[in-house]
């Protein structure tokens, strides 16, 4: 992919999203949501989604959002039942959205994997469980494995801290966590930063996402939530 | 035959989750890397000595996490596996959710402890779902952490509201892992679970016998008391 | 049939190898993630305008890989692939060799020129042994960067010092990879290889026709030359 | 695996290190090569190790005196000739030492799978290759793939930048390239640094290999060659 492109809005980053696209949206319930590329997607009106996120939205704010925009097919995440996940609790005992639980590290290696070049690999989660119901077993070396397939993603959504003018990017504390992972593994990823600084500001040792991974780039300001409302 | 009479009655009262949570922070070895799940689990941080030098790892990509933050000190970026803000400890170290759950997997951690439904007498686990209809099942990480950490360690209450044992032959309730507890700790008593069965370790507030009898177990002998 | 006579011959003498450098620099679109194999493909970076925002990676773990460095600017912890020390562009990153190639083997890399023994007119590449009983193997990363990037191109001479052709319809040394390449540019002429065969794009101090002749080949049509 | 040990030189790093062991040695040429450890384990005499690394040694320094000090049985890499690796030159021509040769994407990617825990995966790098022979072939939605194995060692050596006194370790430069996999993917792994600095001096952001990883630390006083000789 060739060079980040620095974008003015929110609308801009998120244009040409397709119906029925998968879409890997970063954040671990609240931290490191990219609440304004959400907020944006839902403006923008892709339907038919396909969302992989670690949770299926909390309170209203975010994924919660687009899922209440009814925007949203199926989505896959390993903790979707939380004590503010009315929207995707309403909708799913509905029967109005698909729901395919998968394992909180599998997600992530999955992931991984589709970002690496990786075309399955044996995982020793879930072995033995519901989930690994219609998956191949193998055993090596006396350990028994469930073989689990990419993830990929036709865009990612990810929040990011700061992000150098070529498209490196750093993250804040546990605010990272599936961010890098994600910008791997989809076609287009489009970050949100709070602050967009000049290559060669950001110490090459600590560069967290290379800008190979990164495709559209907008600086939002800076809106946190957390589990139980706004602050 | 039963020698269960050998097991220490360690305290003459059923403890509370808090001196549960204290007799788990004490088994921790010192220097330990420990993943303490959601709810309960969590409280065993507050027991744990100034100088134990246990370094506490959150799965969603932190080794070396501080207590809960307070007031002024809440970050929104900064928060435990169950989305409660916390602090950081000098010489913490971020890292993202592919590389923690490596670590995890990877049979890193010393210890993890963790809340259950059920556990069964040779250390298979059910603490994800009850498989309800109307029970929207949520795994999270605790298939991994269930498969990952040398040791795995179950808090619990030993029996059900309705008096029913949580400590079974054989889990009724859908698996989280097969075989990967070792050690279950509950309000009446220890016990350490796996290929060879049920051993009674210590109990509280209550006798060997009486409660391999409330369990309906047969225990295995007990060798060495660590 | 060969239409090889809609190829354009592009310049009236056979290149150096430091002109064909100039030809691929050329080739390669602005903005792209670029890896330059050992050899001879180092030199496409000095070709490069400054202007191109070509970023090149190296698969000992960095992107925006500098110049070679000389004198006081040499540091023993900053080399290439080659070992060769080197310097570091601002906007460079770090990173360990699992992600560096896995950055490569998930297709995140636009453009890798590599050296050659033998390319096939399907896209085979034989660069990494010959064969020969008292050559030690070592393959280094020629075979994860002939799968792993979007584009592979060949920079190489087109004739063995004996005048045997590198672009054979079925490669005699030990394969890198299958069906990877889609250029060789060679000092005689630039071709496209791949499932429907092989096509001159251009040729230097030669007619297609001829050129055809001496590789044997007839080539599929040219549609349209880039 | 408890807490990082710092201790008082690079012998007592390496002590108890059995004859037969699998040591994985950190490295691309000289970069990043730990020759104190390496000198050390000389010193120590363990022998008929298995050496896990990118190269087989270059000149006459670091795993090129292990070599030649007549210790190692057989040697796993990617890239053993180069124009200064005489010493196994003539040790493989005289069939004095084993050789594997592995792709060195797969190198690095089968220690990352033993240190996460991964039981084998499906790689692209070498289909239709000598180097497939023997290898499961599988093809997964259109593309082949071969099955590929973990590489785990008893023991990693490596060298890092600065460590803190937990364990805790940046690198420099490209000098970083095998060192943060090895640690993940040995029994133990014992680290020489440049430089000790107290918990909290490190930023937590910027930490490279997690303190989980290490086992043992010295500080040793920076030595770099190149590949042409020592500077």
């Amino acid at each position: 992919m060739s060079r980040a492109e620095i974008v003015e809005s929110a609308d801009a980053a998120v244009a040409g999203i397709e119906d029925g696209s998968t879409v890997l949206v970063g954040g671990f319930g609240l931290a490191g949501m990219p609440f304004d590329l959400i907020d944006a997607l839902i403006r923008q009106g892709a339907k038919d989604l396909t969302i992989v996120s670690n949770n299926a939205g909390n309170g209203d704010v975010g994924l919660a959002a687009l899922l209440a925009a009814d925007r949203v097919r199926k989505v896959l995440c390993s903790f979707p039942r939380q004590a503010d996940s009315w929207v995707f609790d309403d909708l799913y005992r509905a029967g109005k959205i698909e729901l395919e639980v998968v394992p909180q590290g599998n997600l992530a290696e999955r992931m991984r994997a589709a970002g690496a070049g990786i075309g399955a690999f044996y995982c020793p989660t879930a072995v033995g469980t519901p989930l690994a119901e219609g998956k191949e077993v193998r055993e090596i070396d006396g350990r028994t494995y469930l073989l689990e397939y990419p993830i990929k993603g036709d865009y990612a959504l990810i929040g990011a801290h700061v992000a150098d003018t070529l498209g490196n990017l750093v993250y804040r504390k546990t605010a990272r966590n599936f961010g890098p992972v994600m910008a791997t593994a989809a076609t287009t990823t489009i970050v949100q930063v709070e602050q967009v600084v000049d290559a060669g500001k950001l110490d090459p040792e600590a560069v967290v996402t290379p800008s190979i991974y990164v495709d559209r780039i907008v600086q939002v300001t800076a809106r946190h939530y957390t589990v139980q409302g706004a602050r | 035959m039963t020698t269960t009479s050998t097991a220490q009655v360690a305290a003459d009262h059923r403890l509370s989750m808090d001196e549960l949570a204290a007799v788990i922070a004490r088994d921790i070895p010192a220097g330990s890397f420990v993943n303490l799940g959601i709810g309960q689990p969590t409280k065993i941080a507050d027991h744990l000595p100034a100088d134990s030098g246990v370094v506490l790892h959150t799965e969603n990509g932190m080794l070396n996490m501080g207590p809960k933050a307070e007031a002024d000190a809440i970050d929104p970026d900064l928060t435990n596996a169950g989305k409660v803000p916390v602090t950081e400890l000098p010489g913490a170290a971020y890292f993202h959710h592919a590389d923690s759950f490596a670590m995890m997997r990877g049979g890193h951690l010393d210890v993890c402890v963790l809340g259950a439904y059920q556990v069964a007498f040779d250390g298979d686990l059910a603490n994800w779902t009850t498989g309800r209809p109307d029970d929207i099942p949520a795994v999270g990480g605790a298939m991994d952490l269930a498969i990952g950490a040398k040791d795995v360690y179950v808090m619990m209450t030993l029996f059900t509201r309705s008096g029913e044992p949580k400590l079974v032959p054989r889990c009724t309730y859908p698996l989280t892992g097969v075989g990967c507890v070792s050690r279950v700790y509950t309000d009446h008593g220890v016990f350490d679970v796996g290929p060879e069965g049920v051993r009674i370790r210590e109990t509280y507030g209550i006798g060997a016998d009486e409660l391999a009898g409330r369990l309906g177990i047969t225990p295995v002998p007990v060798k060495e008391q660590a």
